[in-house]
């Protein structure tokens, strides 16, 4: 079990010695990452088959905990784990030359950081990993070399240094308050934490990982990057980078801060989002601007979930998010030279026929339509809102139907234009290239795989939500390591 | 309409966070985690300086991050500034600046290595002598804005620095430990040659950190020389 | 003792007022340094010595090297007031 | 509560993260922001290390063949301040690589401009007309800026 800690350190390792293998000889600087994420795939496997019990804690550098840091192995932190190498093989970047290696760096360094929010247990290791994910994102949201992408790049970084600072200063409260960084160590100590400073202290961690979890007032940047940088960058980024993020704020909300103040907060910061969010897509002019918008109001989605208590919002997150995480980069990959103007796709179907379909096939579940995959996710989640019973959730849960409308009108909107008559003397654009297309049929067959399989899928997802949203096995996996030796 | 909205979340994060501090006990911390590092950490690891203890020990993925965020940040300022530009002007600065700097090359090498090689038993470790190396193969830039730094050698010196510090850490893990877990012997407590591997991860560090900074320094330094002509 | 602290502590704040204030961005550069100078000082007060010379060698000085050949290469490496010829670029 | 020094120090660390964050939101200039982002770090930097603090405590470092000499300060966040401290010089020397990219790219540093500019290209890129504007965009904007910034670099 302890060779999980290799999601992490493979990753980084050919991150590091990657320029140098590319110098050493060509072939093989363009086969360290991908084959170092084939391994990795292959080492979170092993772990998911060798995981005994519901949770595995395990001591980094053989330093019990509180005192050393640990990482902790669950099925929720081994799905996201796992999520991560494929998705980042999936949008690899396969670019030769000096830069292409750079890329291919930062892209390794970005899942590895992945890979650490997923299975860290201490607050300020996720910190630390938090910051590697944003500092690879920054270089790699400047990868069209545009100036635009520059100043975006730039004031993307601005805003996540700002979360950052905000995010230490949370960790030197509780840090205050507790004097341990111990994610279990913090659960049995809840008394200290129940207090007007304990919320701060959450509100401040929220704030700071909010940014990358495109979390209502820290969002701005969504729709710049998404527009400046490459396509599969935003994917990266929309699919992959703000989930993790949203893992980290969920763990602390289910094993931490267990104050009911800090789930209305989430509430209400997800409310704000999904309406924000999908009005701003729905008004948007190009298709990269209005999958931007569309995501934060998808993310908002995910956050409201994850603010109902119990297994039912943890069930409910995590059906949203994974569905988010296959939906939106494929349609960030539709969008690779469909990402301009939404008047100029008028006719692109004819062109480009498996792209005009699979974009239907995608947007047809992001709004929910029975039976794809994305409809149960919106069902767990609106029974789940419903569940809760006060009147802030219940008006929630009306946000949700009301944003599910918006967010049809636009989609089928742009669907419609992909099928229309092109205008008299205007050319529709090119089809994406097979590498953008083959990945987007990928993902929609693994949608379709989700409509078949959706019984014993929901039934793993329950299992799944069942341990994490109880912090006891959470805290019971550390005291076991103690006490064993 | 922005400025004000700002405005009033600034002043609502200086109450909150007065408000916050007021209540907090200065110099009387409940150092859960601090008290066992105490009484633990000059056994389990054997290093005196306690910072570093924690920092390789305790905490050595957390340095492992951070080398890593500065690989990042190298990496991503490489990508932003581009190529090199090569053409320059082969003006010298003057004697003096000359002469100081072949006088202080040797000698910041020198104070950067010892820095990195005590950092287990003094205040200091592979991060501020790593700075200390790099600035010591800036200086010689500032002399002479004709010569260039030669990226490839810092990139072979970071690359198998940062691989070393992942492979003692492998190591570890392969000797049926967990990852990053010191071994080799602990020593005689306080002497140069103690706390098992912590001393050749901080090399490694101080070696990763200097050859980063001084690409760093370079790349943005590089129009530097067109300014003297 | 006291005294000392809230010395320190007002010198750290107006020069980070300062930073914000300075028109000539040299100077303000200089201000950051200031900051980061006497918080290395209250470091060793506060009785950690490796934090201390962390914030010396890198807050201090490198931090103010990289902003300083920053400066120099946008061009704002001036010891003049700038105000006038930023009017004029605008 | 009780002592005064404390209480400066806290308002210190404090003062300096929100001058420091009031200085990110609020400058309109691309290069002081990353000044204030350097004295919002210290800031929290600080406020981390007076987590740890003890009176009449030693700094957490042995010496040779002696147990310690009476109580310790917490080594936890002075390590995590270290770590800290090398992050936040990375972000700013990132940071000031794209300041000097954005500089290079549009000439100039005002905020508001840089804004402008970046949602000019960005309509532009996209083939939509700018939001509030009635032309369309004739396409991506070179990369040298109208008004080169050559005269400005050199002295």
């Amino acid at each position: 079990m302890s060779s999980i800690t290799l999601m992490v350190a493979l990753p980084l390792l050919a991150a590091f010695v990657l320029p140098l293998a590319a110098r050493v000889a060509r072939p093989l600087g363009w086969l360290v990452g991908p084959a170092t994420l084939v391994a990795t795939i292959w080492v979170g496997l092993e772990a998911w088959r060798a995981l005994e019990g519901p949770a595995v804690t395990i001591a980094l550098g053989g330093f019990l905990p509180p005192l050393g840091i640990v990482f902790h192995v669950d099925e929720l932190a081994l799905v996201f784990a796992l999520a991560v190498p494929v998705a980042t093989l999936l949008l690899w970047p396969w670019d030769d030359g000096e830069e292409g290696v750079r890329r291919q760096s930062l892209t390794l360094l970005l899942a590895a950081s992945c890979a650490g929010l997923a299975l860290s247990g201490d607050l300020f290791n996720i910190y630390v990993f938090y910051e590697l994910a944003a500092v690879a994102s920054y270089g790699l949201a400047t990868d069209r070399r545009t100036a635009a992408g520059f100043a975006a790049a730039f004031r993307y970084l601005m805003l996540s240094a700002l979360g950052s600072v905000v995010a230490l200063v949370g960790v030197a409260l509780v840090y205050f308050l507790t004097g341990t960084l111990n994610l279990a160590h913090l659960a049995t100590l809840q008394d200290e934490l129940s207090n007007p400073i304990g919320l701060a202290a959450f509100l401040f961690l929220l704030i700071g990982f909010g940014v990358k979890a495109e979390m209502f007032p820290v969002n701005a940047w969504v729709p710049e990057v998404y527009a400046a940088a490459s396509r599969r960058v935003s994917a990266l980024l929309a699919g992959l980078v703000s989930k993790l993020a949203v893992l980290v704020l969920v763990r602390m909300l289910l094993v931490v801060f267990e104050q009911p103040e800090a789930r209305v907060a989430l509430l209400v910061l997800g409310t704000v989002g999904v309406l924000t969010g999908e009005f701003a897509a729905w008004r948007a002019k190009d298709m990269a601007r209005m999958l931007a918008w569309s995501s934060i109001g998808q993310l908002g989605l995910v956050l409201m979930a994850f603010s109902i208590s119990g297994t039912a919002g943890v069930a409910a997150g995590l059906a949203v998010a994974l569905h988010h995480l296959v939906v939106k980069p494929a349609l960030f990959l539709l969008a690779e030279r469909w990402g301009g103007a939404i008047e100029a796709l008028k006719g692109a179907g004819r062109r480009s026929p498996l792209g005009a379909a699979l974009f239907v096939l995608f947007a047809l579940s992001l709004v929910g339509i029975p039976p794809l995959p994305g409809f149960w996710a919106k069902y767990l989640l609106l029974g789940g809102l419903a569940g809760e019973g006060t009147s802030l959730y219940l008006a929630g849960a009306l946000v949700v139907l009301v944003a599910t409308v918006v967010e049809a009108n636009y989609l089928f909107r742009t669907a419609a234009l992909l099928y229309a008559r092109p205008e008299a003397g205007t050319q529709p654009p090119a089809a994406n290239s097979p590498l953008a297309l083959g990945t987007a049929t990928l993902l929609g067959a693994v949608l379709v795989a989700g409509v078949v399989w959706v019984v014993p899928l929901g039934a793993g997802i329950e299992r799944i939500a069942a341990v994490a949203a109880d912090p006891v096995p959470y805290v019971a996996s550390a005291l076991a390591l103690v006490q064993g030796g | 309409m922005r400025n004000l909205a700002s405005l009033l979340f600034i002043v609502g994060l200086a109450f909150l966070l007065l408000l916050v501090t007021g209540v907090f006990e200065f110099g009387n911390p409940p150092m859960r985690v601090g008290q066992g590092i105490q009484q633990v950490g000059p056994q389990e690891v054997g290093a005196a300086n306690l910072v570093t203890a924690v920092v390789l020990g305790y905490r050595g993925i957390d340095t492992l991050g951070e080398l890593s965020i500065l690989f990042a940040a190298a990496t991503a300022g490489g990508f932003v500034l581009g190529r090199h530009r090569l053409a320059r002007s082969g003006a010298e600065a003057g004697f003096v600046l000359r002469t100081g700097a072949d006088l202080l090359f040797p000698l910041l090498l020198v104070v950067g290595l010892y820095i990195v090689l005590h950092g287990h038993l003094t205040p200091g470790g592979g991060f501020q002598g790593g700075v200390i190396i790099a600035t010591a193969f800036f200086v010689p830039l500032l002399a002479r804005p004709g010569a260039a730094l030669d990226h490839r050698w810092l990139a072979l010196v970071e690359g198998l620095a940062g691989a070393a510090f992942i492979a003692i850490g492998l190591l570890a893990l392969y000797r049926g430990g967990e990852f990053l877990q010191p071994f080799l012997e602990k020593g005689d407590f306080g002497s140069l040659v103690s706390a098992g591997t912590l001393p050749l991860l901080y090399l490694a560090v101080g070696l990763k950190v200097g050859a980063e900074l001084a690409g760093l320094l370079a790349r943005l330094a590089e129009p530097a020389g067109e300014e003297a002509a | 003792m006291l005294w000392l602290v809230i010395g320190l502590v007002v010198l750290m704040l107006a020069a980070a007022v300062a930073v914000l204030m300075l028109d000539n961005f040299l100077a303000a550069t200089a201000a950051a340094s200031v900051v980061s100078l006497g918080v290395a000082l209250i470091f060793v007060w506060l009785r950690a010595p490796d934090v201390a010379m962390t914030e010396a060698a890198v807050g201090a000085g490198l931090s103010s090297l990289i902003l300083a050949l920053a400066l120099r290469r946008l061009g704002l490496w001036r010891l003049d007031n700038p105000r006038q010829e930023a009017r004029d670029d605008a | 509560m009780s002592d005064p020094i404390g209480q400066v120090l806290f308002a210190g660390a404090i003062g300096l993260v929100v001058i420091g964050i009031g200085g990110i939101v609020l400058s309109r200039h691309l290069f002081r922001m990353v000044l204030a982002l350097v004295i919002a770090e210290a800031g929290a930097n600080l406020l981390l290390v007076l987590a740890g603090f003890r009176w009449d405590a030693f700094a957490p470092i042995l010496t040779q063949g002696v147990a310690a000499p009476g109580p310790m300060v917490d080594p936890v966040p002075q390590a995590m301040v270290l770590t800290a401290i090398v992050i936040g010089v990375g972000v700013q020397a990132l940071a000031l690589s794209l300041v000097i990219k954005v500089w290079e790219c549009y000439g100039t540093l005002d905020l508001a401009e840089v804004r402008e500019r970046l949602e000019a290209d960005l309509a532009g890129q996209a083939g939509v007309p700018l939001p509030g504007s009635t032309e369309r965009p004739a396409g991506e904007r070179p990369l040298p800026p109208a008004t080169a910034p050559a005269g400005e670099v050199r002295q």
